[in-house]
């Protein structure tokens, strides 16, 4: 199991709208679940990503504080401020959401490594989507 | 020639506005906080933005968080419905000065019709009509001594007040201090100006307003609506027209408000509002510079679409209607359907299950309610507007029982017991009421 | 004075019925078959009794069941609602007998208009034009000769018929024979009379209706309606005013049909229908003695209760009414929104899983679903009556547009996507149309 | 198990309308689950007896065969056709069904012993209305 197969289960449960996913490799075990449907809803608007993450209790999503364009690095040719792989400190920037002309730092809440990043630069966020993943204890 | 609006509101109105762009062929695009992520009007809407958290401050009330909205999406319009933003002058100014067309009037007159105190001076100036009162004034020493010299009962008013909020009735000089004390309070706490002024209270009254809409060279009055029924200076059950209004003073009124609207360059759908008193005498109260919660009254007995009007006259389009083409016809009726405990008045928020709505002749209902969904705590809680017109006021009302009591709502404590039992009152039948007449319904929480 | 109304029928019609019952403050009894002992108009009722299965044959159409069901309930009247029984003179003589009030025409008016033979020649002496056609007729000998007597193509029609059914087009003298005969049989089946009459059949024309009120003593006409919007002779989507009429056949017609009616004695709510040619000259082709699917749009362009109106009559109240009173304003379109394929037409019953319908001006909606419903097989497949009104065509058109794009109809395919590429089509919009235009959307089962 | 096997058990949840799949290969454990049927039904009207009766296999219900008013007896001075612990054949009458004047004999369509009449002489009845209850076999 690396993050290439977790990558992919991730994006087989956003595809199906899946809200649980167990896996046993050898054991042979499997169990997905799908939402209960809410009995006459219309069905809800897009699919949004946000809180519909694993239950991995290591891993912290950080999500856009505010509504605006995302971007990866200071300056359109400077180096972008982490990268996946990154091991980062509470406080470091992670990235810039521009809002109203206003560039508002966006800092780390916790000390991990950085293992995923949700969103292309220059792409706009809304409020609550997923911009990284940090993992806070490093993988065995 | 507009292309996309934002529409920054929720619930009912932001659907409504929905409704209108479709018809006008204009994309929409409606932000909303995360709660309502989910709405009618996210779902049927060409795009939705996630301003921000549930919490209004961040997000229905973050002109940052709006502004960054329409930019994002590339909106060239906002709508900004009622209650929230939607008579706020830095809004307005924040679109102006980002190149959207602000889809209500021009700063200068939200700047003007928000000082409440103001804008009694300037209407008076135009002709109308006003409640004795005074300037605003910040502080009890001011405000005693204005009080003394006007003479009690006084109304004590918020200077940006609106929707009810700050109004505090003293019917003695014992209670004033107190009084101001309190309004100061809430009028910082809703508005963030505490600023206050008085009027001379109006007992056994009824609250008449007019309907205006007007482009940048003409205004048109489409006739007026009877507001008496009340609760806590909340409109609960609206009327078109006016039950109370002499068809002398109907006309004279009606000339009257379209000359002031022209005269302070008023621009959008907007509502002159007046007390009328038990001698039938007519004082200008105050203006409200956006479309309201009860415009679909009009609409029935006019066959004018409010909001294509608003959005039309925004568009640089003009008005689509003239004076001589309105002809109020029949009567129509509003029941405010909210989620409250009827008697109490006690908010109740909650799941929504079955919700069915009625149809059949004269009957109309605007709702962001379906079945399974939720009436939030954040936020107000009308879930339906509900509204029957007749051939004349004994069908509309016989109509609106009818309609009520083939409504579904479960789930939740509604008022459409307390509609019922006003629709059969014989008062109420009888067209004899004032403000205080709901107060009878009303049993203490 | 009535006091309670025997309601003979079920889904949306029922329903509507139980609207007007309250409005007029008469006590209703929903006389329904067991599958639909939990429909809205039941639960909307003061009371309901279950008279039969769920074929129609022993429960809607069944005589004795429903005059026991107003013997033991009381009903002092009965309404037939559309299609069931709803112009049968047996059921009207049958009430007769037992002193029950039978909203409708006498039975000797629906003994008249029930032969649609006889009709066209009453029609004929009262005035109106009429396609050139034969009279009854049974044996294809007797066809053969009138046929060719009339010369070809011909429509070939039931004399007890209604609802398309029975109608066969033939073109030749070859195809004639073996016409004859499946008409005949579906004759048999559907109205249990093998009577057949022949008609002149006019290609490319426009199917124009009037609505006529009338009590004992007046006739009023309430406008024209458009249903030349057809799919196997079933009508699709209807307009009032007629798009293809021009205003002085509009006069002409108008009052030729009143001048019919009072001759004939009728007392009811009625349509005359018309095939309009590509001349513009308009042939009587039969009266409908009952309330019509498309009442709706009338009474969304007039603001009369037609409902209401028949009761009034039937109650011997008289018509609320007069020709004077009678103004058109604006324009109306209704869709009916059947459970089908829309591109095949292919009926498609089921449970409704979710289910909302729009709100905003000018758009009514009449039907008997709500979240978790189900259309039944042994019914027709009428899910709902969307009706838009606009101050003109293209208002109204829009409108209508955005209320089907903002339904929601769950778990069953529906004619909305068919209605919606109507509503887009550049002919329909220039109002330029046959009964010939539907065809064009429908693919062969 | 590999992610096109994944994808057919993904397949079939859709095609069925599954909201959990559970699998255990050699162990041999499946768990299947449908959604809760939606609770957002409008409540029905009055509440009906028809069907509601237990679920005793011995028990007949005869249900109204038409809307009228009931008779146990011939006529108001006349002794009821059955009460309460008779036994009946086949073909005997149980009442009658009176509607638009006519005399509708009800008889019973099986042996058995007369347990319990649901219906007071003189009462409507609607069609499916339980009129009586008949025990096939005799209790012992």
């Amino acid at each position: 199991m690396d993050f290439d197969e977790i990558g992919q289960i991730l994006e087989l449960m956003q595809r199906h709208g899946l809200v649980e996913f167990e896996l046993e490799r050898d054991g042979e075990r499997v169990r997905i679940r799908k939402p209960e449907p809410a009995g006459g809803t219309p069905t809800p608007g897009p699919p949004r990503a946000v809180g519909a993450g694993p239950a991995d209790l290591d891993l912290v999503v950080v999500e856009a504080p505010i509504l605006g364009t995302f971007y990866r690095a200071s300056a359109p040719d400077a180096a972008p401020f982490v990268s996946v792989g990154d091991v980062v400190k509470t406080g470091d920037v992670l990235c810039i959401i521009e809002a109203m002309k206003l560039m508002n730092e966006i800092t780390s809440e916790c000390d991990g490594e950085v293992v995923e990043i949700f969103v292309e630069s220059g792409q706009p966020v809304q409020y609550g989507d997923r911009l990284f993943a940090i993992r806070t204890r490093p993988a065995e | 020639m507009l292309t996309k609006v934002l529409i920054a509101n929720r619930g009912d109105i932001a659907l409504r506005i929905v409704c209108a762009c479709r018809e006008l062929g204009l994309r929409t695009c409606v932000a909303h906080s995360q709660l309502d992520s989910d709405s009618m009007a996210v779902r049927f809407a060409d795009e939705a933005v996630c301003i921000g958290p549930a919490a209004s401050a961040q997000s229905y009330l973050s002109i940052p968080a709006i502004l960054t909205a329409a930019a994002i999406t590339g909106a060239d319009a906002l709508h900004p419905g009622y209650g929230f933003l939607s008579e706020s002058a830095s809004l307005a100014e924040a679109c102006q000065a980002a190149g959207i067309v602000f889809i209500g009037p021009t700063p200068h007159v939200l700047h003007l019709l928000g000082d409440k105190a103001r804008a009694r001076g300037v209407m008076q100036a135009a002709g109308l009509q006003v409640v004795p009162g005074t300037e605003s004034f910040d502080g009890p020493g001011e405000g005693t001594r204005l009080a003394t010299a006007l003479g009690f009962p006084v109304l004590i008013k918020a200077t940006s007040g609106g929707g009810g909020r700050g109004l505090r009735v003293v019917r003695t000089a014992r209670d004033l201090a107190h009084a101001l004390g309190v309004a100061r309070h809430e009028a910082v706490a809703a508005f963030g100006d505490p600023r206050l002024y008085l009027e001379r209270y109006v007992d056994e009254a009824r609250h008449i307003e007019f309907q205006v809409v007007a482009d940048e060279t003409r205004a048109v009055q489409l006739g007026d609506r009877e507001c008496t029924l009340q609760r806590r200076h909340q409109k609960v059950l609206e009327e078109a027209p006016a039950v109370g209004l002499s068809e002398t003073a109907r006309r004279k009124l009606g000339e009257l408000v379209v000359k002031a609207a022209l005269e302070i360059g008023y621009r959008n759908a907007g509502t002159f509002e007046f007390l009328v008193d038990s001698d039938g005498e007519a004082y200008f109260i105050e203006a409200n510079a956006r479309i309201q919660v009860e415009h679909p009254v009009t609409e029935m007995v006019t066959g004018v679409d409010l909001v294509k009007e608003q959005i039309r006259v925004a568009a640089g389009d003009g008005l689509s209607v003239r004076q001589s083409d309105v002809q109020v016809t029949g009567h129509a009726i509003e029941c405010r359907v909210n989620a409250e405990h009827p008697d109490t008045g006690r908010p109740a928020p909650g799941m929504i299950g079955a919700f069915t709505v009625p149809g059949g002749p004269g009957v109309r209902v605007d709702s962001y309610a379906h079945a399974d969904c939720m009436v939030w705590p954040h936020y107000d809680a009308l879930v339906a507007k509900v509204i029957a017109h007749g051939r004349d006021r004994g069908e509309a009302i016989a109509r609106m029982r009818r309609a009520l009591e083939m409504m579904v709502v479960e789930g939740v404590e509604t008022t459409i017991p307390l509609h019922l039992r006003v629709l059969s009152d014989p008062d109420f039948l009888a067209g004899r009421f004032t403000t205080s007449f709901l107060e009878r319904f009303l049993r203490p929480v």
